[in-house]
This record gives C-alpha cells, structure tokens and sequence, in this order.
C-alpha cells in the first residue's frame, strides 16, 4: 500500500485506535480541519503521550515555585518581588534538516515561550550533541546549528550565556539541539494562558501566517498531492528575529499597562493548538474567524492556516473595551494584529471560514484527552556485556602525552569558538562569562545573583541511565555551586530515542527516575521540561541524552566571585571532596586513548553531595577559584585554570591514574589562605606558578604549547 | 531634555547606554525613531542592536527614520553624536561618517573584550584620555570590519580616535579581530564632535563586569554633552 | 582556459523572507508607493580554470550543489558569462 | 502596469570581499582547484506599479540611489525583466 491509499489519519501519523478515540469523542467523524487538529495535538511532540506516565515523579512543590510544569514556562520566586522564569526545548529534527533556520526558530521558539509568562527574556544557554567533526557532514551542522543561534539570538537582542557540547557517533544522523532560555520579571508582571471571560476578543499578533511547517495538514489540504506540489508547502520554517524583538517589547509593554487577561505562543500547531489551550486551560470555549487572520500569501486552505507554525505569532485575550489600546501598541512597535477570535462560554472550540463552520470540538478535548500510553520497558541485554567488562587502565600512564590528547578533543578544549559567536555580554549582567563553570548573573538593584549550567553526559547515561542521569544534577548543581549560587530549580530536556522500543524506553524509565531522585536529595525542584522522542535514524537509536538546566541562586551573591583566571602564583591548590576512586566508565581516558564504552559508572551518594555543595557555596565568598572536576579528571580541571589564567603549577603526589580518574564531587580550590575553613574532605595538592604545568614524578608540558593545542582544537577541525 | 538615546525597532543597547550614563551622574532619555523634534538634546547616542533587523543592509533602513532628520540637524550643528556599534553603522549610512562598515573578515560574530589604543583626543569620546592609552572594552559586531575606500576620492584621511591593538600597544594584521581598515575601532568627523565606535564602552563601566574602561570614554563624552547649550 | 560563471541563488518560494518584506515596507515608507513586493538574493560570480566551457559548467554546478547554494531553501540557476 | 525589475548590487572593485574569499578558499578546499576567484553579490527582484516601463525604470534607480545600494562600498546595474 502506497502513503496515498492509507487513509487520512494513518498519513498524518494517527493509529486506528487514536482515529476510533476521536470518532467516541465527537459522537461523529471528524471534518478534515478537526482531523488535523488532533493529528497533531495528539502527537508525541505535542501531548508527552508516551512520557507523562513517568513524569510524575518529579517533585515541585517547594515553596518557592511559583509556576511549575504545564504552563509555558516555570516560575520561581527570588525574593522582594522578583521571579524568574525558565525553560527547556530541543529543536533537534529541524536542525538536522536545516542547521542555521532550524536552530534559529528553536532560539525565537524558547523566547517566547519565556515573555509569554510576563518576563523579559534575559539569556540563552544552548547544549548541543553531533556527530564527530572528521565527518564534514557534522562540521556543517555545527557550523549552521552555532551561526543559527548567533543570528537569532544576538539579532533578537537576548545574550547567549554559555551551553555545552558532545560528539560521539550515535548523534551523526541525529544531532540534539536544545536551548534553555531564562527570564526575570516583577512579580506583578506575571500572566497565565488560562482565558476568561465570555465575550472577550482573541487578538493575533506578529508575522502574518504563511504555509511554514506545515506537515501533516498540507498532506490533507490537497486531494491530490502531486510531485512539484511540495514547492508550495515548505517545511522549513524561516525565522525573523527582527519580528521577534519587537513583538517582546510589544507584549512587555501590553503586560505594563495591564491589558491582556491571558497570552499564550503560537508554537506547534500554530492557531489550533494556541486557540484551544488558552480557552480549554480557562475552561471556556472560542469562536474562531479564520478569514480574520492576517496571511503572507493568497489561496492558504483553512486547515492550513490552523495548522502553519509560522514563527513570531502571539495570542493574546484582550477584554473589548482593551482591544484598541492593545490594536494602538502593536501599531506602535510596527507589528500586525487582528482580532481572530472571541471567548463563548464552552466547551467548544468553533472555527468557521468564509462563514462556514469548519471545526467543532471541545476545547479542552485536544490538549487533556489525548491518549496516554504506558508504554513496555525492559532492561536492555547490551547492559550486561558493558557492565562485565571494565575500562583497561594501565598502573603508570604517561600524562604528557595522555593530556595532550584529551586537550585536543574538541569537547574538552576551548569551546570559545562557539562561545564568541554569541553576544554573552548584552545587558549588563553577565558576572560570569562561558568559559568558567556555571555562568553567572547579578540582578540589577540588588544583591541578587542567578547562575546556570546546562550539563548533560549521554554516554554515562548509556552506560547506566540512573545513575548516569543523577549524575548530571549534581554536576550542574556543583555547577552553579562554585559561583556562590544555592542550586535551586531546574529544568530537563530528555532526549531519547524510539520509544516504542522497550529498551530505549527503559533508559527512559531509569533516566527520569535518576533525575528525580537526585532533584530530591538536592531539594531542586523540577519546574518544567520538555520530551524529545524518536531521536533514531535507520534503526539506530541515539545515546540516551537528558539534559538538565541547573538555575542556582544567590542573594546576597558574592563580591567577588571565583573565577577561573583568578588563580595566581603562590597560591596553593587543594582537592576538596571525595577521593579518586578509579571511575573510568563512560571517562574522556577511556573514550579518547582507549577508544571504548564500557563499565558501569560509579553512583553518588545524596548526603554527601548535599554537604560539599554546601561548602562549595560558602567558599565562593572568600575562595578565588573554584573549579569541579568533569570530563578528562584532575588532569583537565587543572589545565584550564592554567589556560585561562595564564599561570602555570606544580601537583605532587597525584599518580597518572588519580589526575585522569572521573570520580564525581570532586572540586579544585585555589587560594592564598594556609588552610581551608570547610567540614568537607580536602587535600593540598600543589602551588600555582611557573609556565609549566607540573604533575610532580607523572612528567610535566609546557603551559603554552599545552594551552596552543587546547585553543585550537575546535578551530582546526572548523576551519 | 538632556542626552537622547534614540531607538529603531530592534535596537538592543539602549537600555545600557543608559544605564551606563546614569552611573556616571548624567541623564538620558529614551527617544523612538518615529518622533522628529530633538529641541533640547544636548548630546545624542545612537545604541547599539539591529536596527531594522539589519535587512538590507546595516544601518540602510535606520537612516530614513524620521527621527534621522534632527539627529542630522545636530549633529551638523556641532552636538555630541555618539553612535555605538550599530550606531556608527547608522552615522556611516547617513553620511555623517566617512566609510562603510562590511562584514568581518571571518564572516563571523565576533564576542569578546579587545584592547583599543587611544590615537587622538580630539574628539568628544576621548577628551579625557591621553593618546597612546590602552583600553579593554568590549567587542560584539558581525558588521565591525571598517572599510574606507580610498576611492572617495581625495576625501581628507578620517579623524581615527581608537585602534585594534594587542596589549602592548602593537597593531597590526594579528591583532586585527575582524579585519578593519588600518585597524580603525573608532572615527570622527573633522570636529571631533560626531564618533563612530564599533566595541561597546558602555559595557565596561563596573569592576563587576571585568573592566571599567569604558568609563572615561563616556565620561568625555558627557563632560561634552554638559558644554551644549541646549 | 578561464571561463566565468554567474551563479543567482533565490529563496524558495513560499518560505517566508523577513528581508524582502522589510526593504519592501521601506521603499513604501520612502514614498514609492507602487512597490509591490521586494525580494532578496544572491549572485556569485565564479572565475575558473577548466578545458572546456562544458567541464567548466559541470564543475560550477556541483559547486552550487555542494557549497554555494542550500537545496533545502534555496533554488539557484547558472549561466556562462564568459 | 506591473513591472518587475532585477537590481544587482556588486561591491566595488578593490574592496575587501570576505565572502568571496571565503569561499574562494571553502571551494579549493573541496577540490575544486582551478578556481580562481569568487565575488557575491546581491540580487533584488522588484516588481512595481507604474504607467509606463520608463517611469518605473526612473523609480527603481531612485530606489538604488537612495537606498537599495551605498555608493561608498557598492555599484549597482537595473534590468527590466518584465
Ligand atoms: N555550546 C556552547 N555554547 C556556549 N558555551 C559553551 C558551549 N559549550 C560549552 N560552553 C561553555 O564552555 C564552558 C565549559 O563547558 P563545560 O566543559 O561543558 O563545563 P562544565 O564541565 O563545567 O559543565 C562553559 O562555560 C560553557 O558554558
Ligand atoms: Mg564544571
């Protein structure tokens, strides 16, 4: 059978079973409008039907959080009256398709998601995953990806404050792109997408509606679909953030004066989905006039105009005596608006075309009806081969020539050539620039800092997803610790592969669990996230990749902040924390020198997470750098102090095993004090000074040439 | 009405530059594109961002807007006119400033804090320096690569009050981040009182931020706004 | 032999494209009222060595497939100005 | 009457072209090795209302005059491609 004799739901993605669900729900079948609608509020991307079962594990009840899960994006409280509101969202299949548009719309998509709740969108942050750079393949779409985020970001006028990046082989055919956006708001500002009130008017602002993105409802729209059609209907969706900018400073303003009742974005299934969340989520109904909209070309079907995803769209619910200050603001910042619908007493959401009604359905209907699977997991069998066998780790490693291999990759050298491309300074914020740990903001007017890591360790999760996922919470914890930040929200970004396979639904299973659990012992609350599913090319499921967004806070935030380049000559180094205990699995040595995947990552203890963390925050107030250990052990923590203060150092004592060991909670202090004041384990290791980096009896490299090699390694391969 | 800071759709900066002239005792206002009637400004900057999205060309779009008009008058009257980043895009188009600025030389943006020397103080940016003085300020332009044909043709050579240089004080082809015209950072027009600078010396006013370099930079060009008057 | 080549990379049509739409609100506000749409591409002019103008051609158009030109949005077209 | 005309917009002769250059140098990279060199340009569709092609052709140069090009860094040509 060929995709034309399929019937309409089976094209657009829907089972059977979906198809019959709609048929109950309606009393009838669907119209060919309505069919689209739920075809894709229905979808995994749109519905979490695969992965809601699972995300009630997260907690967010802390008194803190203002808004959790379920609305655009979470709220937490800062004190005085300030909140912040964060986010997560992966725009990995578009950017895979179109690296820089794909990329961009996932920056303009993230934004909005963030003034929609009232706040000025105030930085990015973007975590990244592709194949190896010798493929030129992978290199033109971290190029694209990289110039995508920096055209959107830096034009739409929000700093892109820092991110993180991986490659290993699994993502060449599937590249994971998501962005984490933060926003900061007075707590009067805030709003909701619930509408109310019978007779108020919808208002459509920003870009007229084109026929961007259009999947499954332009399958439909025609009865025949011939070849040279698809020239018509593009997929690619092209983002504008000119359009953007001033749409936020539009809606910033209408929040100002108090003029809208409700706002919500237009993202995935453009008016459909806007139109019906807004009115279901108040439990109220909406007629919509599709006539209304304003469109960018002529001929556009009314499914396609529910459908489109054209960007830099709001939906705003405005009371009628409003509707012509709101009209008057839009004008004011030059963007197009119409009044598209009106508030009716429910429950349906009623759409009518050229005076015809073309959709009928209950509002909340699309968004709390859809299907929920609990889909069949079980423990993968490639698990027992991988935790059988151990990484080879010879007694007496040669670290000169170890490190300068680990330096030379490109996810452990200097990532500055992604960094630099994006404005991190705008606003006058920026404490903490990419480059350090966690990046780091003050709030102006007070004493008040936020900080913010993104971390993520795919193949540690591979390796054991619970423990692997845990891990990523206190490592973006320790993160924002070491600026003087208590960790305290966070959000995920869990990028999986098919789950309708049970093994890739397992590591699900166990990643989210780890996630939860490690937010717990942390007292982080889970304020938002989003699901990436069916990240899987030919087959081949990607590395399990959840993503967490680490939002630290402070108040009063430290006058002087560590900071790598903080480090200066006689001081000495200390090791706080855990001892090394060989923890290789899933490490940059076995990756990088071995060439394998293998072992079972070490688990972490709750308690004493908590009580370095804790430490770790009351040293930033006196300690001049800080720094955790990751990726490529001691060796690397210690080589980029060196790198970015420009002054050398001497360990001893520290065996080749020890500085390439990836044990987690551990943590580099760097002072002139005699001792350190903490309850934490700690160990004196060396001195800073000199121009070469000194590992005592292990060997020692010259900090310039060592530094030459970590500063070029992603260039070398860009260029 | 004291210093403008005018607005296009899309600019970003303005909010800075007016944070940052706040911190050193001055105040600005905020002022629309749209609106025509400076009577009063006794300096004006031109913020940075994308002014009209930078369709077109940089700058292109944001010449013709209304307010252009008055920021010309004065400008030509002798006011202080600060144009920053964009805003020395915006001056070069209008023709207020020689030169053009074109993409930089690695056709890509560039984020990062560079060392400027300080080439004449015959200008309403760096009266309060000296020449031959190093500053670190902060640099973010896609558009920050100065070029001056030579063609215009028996034009005077520029007014150049700032160079790209390394932290000795050296320029030259290494030390030039996005491939600008004899390293050029920052111009004026014959009088000193029109300048262009592409790196943001409103970014670098606290400790806090990693340098208060900028500070004197706008400091002179408060002391100028404070001479007008208006 | 030197042959050149001119290579015009368009948008595909039906994307959207800010540019176009922005220059054109411009030409209007600048008074010229009967502008009814503007849109942006690029050109290239490629100089290069090849036997012949066919080997040539061959070659300028795997570069625009390659490297020049983005098939997922753009549409481009070659010509020999030799 | 609808006229539709094609501006091209070169950059001087002389000046830096970091784009050209960059890929002058991308297509070498890829094997290409007989190029010699590579210059962009923009090209901009216009279509317009005007009585006669005479008059939109006066138009459309006073568009490049005042605002599609910048003399300073540009030359610019008009083609009538109604
Ligand atoms: N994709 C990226 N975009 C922007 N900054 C990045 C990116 N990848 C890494 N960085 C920056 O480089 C620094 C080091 O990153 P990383 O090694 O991931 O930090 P950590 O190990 O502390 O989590 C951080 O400041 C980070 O923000
Ligand atoms: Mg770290």
């Amino acid at each position: 059978m060929t995709i034309q004799d399929k019937p309409d739901h089976q094209r657009l993605g829907m089972t059977d079973d979906e198809y019959d669900a709609v048929i109950d729900l309606l009393g009838r079948t669907p119209r060919t409008a309505e069919l689209a609608m739920y075809s894709v509020m229905w979808s995994e991307h749109c519905s979490y039907k695969s992965s809601r079962v699972h995300l009630g594990k997260f907690r967010s009840d802390q008194p803190w959080v203002v808004v959790g899960p379920g609305e655009n994006a979470g709220v937490v409280d800062l004190g005085d009256g300030w909140l912040a509101a964060l986010r997560i969202e992966s725009h990995n299949h578009p950017s895979f398709v179109e690296p820089h548009e794909g990329a961009a719309t996932g920056v303009g998509g993230i934004l909005r998601d963030i003034f929609t709740m009232g706040a000025r969108p105030i930085a990015l942050w973007d975590p990244l995953r592709f194949g190896p750079l010798d493929d030129p393949h992978n290199r033109y779409l971290l190029d694209g990806v990289v110039s995508g985020i920096a055209g959107y970001g830096n034009a739409v006028g929000v700093p892109t404050l820092g991110g993180e990046v991986e490659f290993a082989d699994r993502f060449s055919r599937n590249p994971l792109v998501n962005v984490m956006a933060l926003g900061l708001m007075k707590r009067e500002q805030l709003v909701l997408s619930a509408a109310s009130g019978v007779g108020n008017i919808a208002v459509l602002l920003g870009n007229a509606t084109g026929r961007d993105g259009i999947g499954g409802a332009s399958i439909l729209a025609s009865a025949s679909f011939e070849a040279g059609d698809e020239e018509k209907r593009p997929n690619v969706q092209v983002g504008d953030p000119f359009e953007e900018k001033k749409l936020i400073e539009a809606c910033l303003e209408l929040y100002d004066r108090g003029l809208v009742v409700a706002i919500q974005d237009l993202g995935a299934a453009g008016i459909s989905c806007a139109t019906s969340e807004t009115a279901g989520n108040g439990g109220m109904g909406m007629d919509v006039d599709i006539d209304a909209v304003h469109v960018r070309e002529p001929g556009m079907t009314p499914g396609e105009i529910l459908m489109s995803e054209s960007q830099e769209r709001m939906l705003a619910i405005v009371t009628p005596e409003h509707v012509e200050d709101v009209l008057a603001i839009a004008a004011r910042w030059e963007i197009d608006a119409s009044q598209i619908g009106t508030i009716t007493d429910g429950p349906d959401l009623r759409v009518f075309a050229e005076g015809r009604l073309v959709a009928e359905v209950p509002a909340a209907s699309l968004a709390d009806d859809a299907p929920r699977y609990d889909r069949p997991y079980e423990r993968p069998c490639y698990l027992n081969a991988l935790w059988d066998s151990e990484p080879a780790i010879p007694d007496e490693i040669d670290v000169a020539k170890t490190l300068n291999l680990l330096l030379d990759d490109p996810a452990i050298g200097d990532r500055s050539w992604i960094s630099s491309q994006y404005d991190h300074t705008l606003f006058l914020n920026t404490v903490i620039e990419p480059g350090h740990d966690g990046s780091l903001l003050r709030i102006k007017g007070t004493h008040k800092g936020m900080a913010v890591s993104t971390d993520g360790d795919s193949l540690r999760t591979y390796l054991d997803p619970r423990r692997g996922a845990a891990r990523i919470v206190f490592e973006s914890a320790l993160n924002v610790a070491v600026t003087g930040a208590q960790p305290y929200a966070l959000v995920d970004n869990l990028n999986f592969g098919n789950p309708e396979n049970p093994e890739v639904m397992w590591q699900f299973v166990e990643a989210t669990d780890g996630l939860a659990w490690a937010c717990e012992e942390l007292n982080v609350p889970v304020v938002g996230g989003n699901v990436s599913f069916y990240n899987q090319t030919d087959g081949v499921d990607i590395y399990p990749a959840p993503v967490v967004g680490m939002l630290g806070f402070c108040d009063p935030m430290p006058d002087r902040p560590p900071r790598l380049d903080r480090a200066e000559q006689g001081m000495g180094i200390w090791l706080i924390g855990q001892e090394a205990s060989d923890d290789f699995s899933g490490s940059a040595y076995d990756r990088i020198i071995n060439g394998t995947l293998r072992g079972r990552p070490l688990d972490v203890d709750g308690a004493t997470a908590r009580e370095l963390i804790a430490s770790v925050v009351e040293m930033a107030f006196d300690v001049p750098v800080l720094h955790d250990v990751s990726v490529g052990g001691l060796a690397v923590a210690l080589a980029e102090i060196a790198f970015v203060s420009g002054t050398g150092f001497r360990v001893d004592d520290v065996s080749g095993r020890e500085l390439f060991d990836e044990t987690p909670l551990r943590v580099v202090a760097i002072t002139h004090e005699r001792d350190l004041e903490t309850s934490v384990p700690r160990r004196r290791i060396g001195t800073m000074g000199g121009d070469q980096l000194g590992f005592g009896a292990a060997g020692s490299m010259d900090l310039s040439a060592a530094r030459r090699i970590w500063a070029d390694a992603l260039p070398r391969r860009m260029r | 009405m004291t210093i403008a800071v005018v607005v296009f759709p899309g600019t970003n900066c303005e909010h800075d530059a007016r944070y940052a002239l706040a911190l050193l005792g001055s105040h600005a206002e905020l002022v629309w594109h749209r609106d025509d009637d400076l009577s009063g400004a006794t300096g004006v900057v031109l913020p940075g961002g994308f002014a009209h999205g930078d369709y077109l060309r940089t700058g292109a779009i944001a010449r013709f807007s209304p307010v252009m008009a008055e920021v010309e008058r004065l400008a030509r009257q002798g006011t202080p006119t600060l144009g920053i980043c964009n805003g020395f895009q915006i001056l070069c188009e209008a023709g207020l400033l020689p030169g053009a600025l074109v993409a930089n030389r690695d056709l890509r943006f560039i984020c990062r804090t560079v060392t400027v020397r300080v080439e004449s103080t015959d200008s309403i940016l760096t009266s309060h320096t000296s020449v031959g003085d190093l500053l670190q300020i902060p640099l973010n332009s896609y558009e920050g690569n100065y070029v001056l044909p030579a063609a215009i043709d028996g034009a005077p050579s520029p007014n150049v009050v700032l160079r790209y240089c390394d932290s000795s004080g050296a320029s030259g082809k290494q030390m030039n981040p996005n491939g600008s015209t004899d390293s050029i950072a920052a111009v004026a027009d014959a009088n000193g009182t029109i300048v262009g600078v592409m790196p943001h010396p409103e970014r670098a006013v606290e400790d806090i931020l990693g340098s208060t370099d900028g500070r004197v930079l706008l400091e002179s060009f408060v002391s100028a706004t404070a001479s007008v008057v208006a | 032999m030197k042959h050149t080549f001119s290579v015009t990379i368009e948008r595909r049509s039906g994307l959207s494209d800010p540019e176009g739409a922005t220059a054109s609100r411009a030409l209007t506000d600048l008074g010229f009222a009967g502008v009814h749409s503007v849109s942006f591409g690029k050109v290239i002019s490629i100089e290069l060595e090849a036997d012949t103008a066919q080997e040539a051609a061959t070659q300028v158009e795997a570069m625009c497939r390659k490297l020049l030109a983005n098939p997922v949005i753009e549409n481009y077209t070659i010509e020999n100005v030799s």
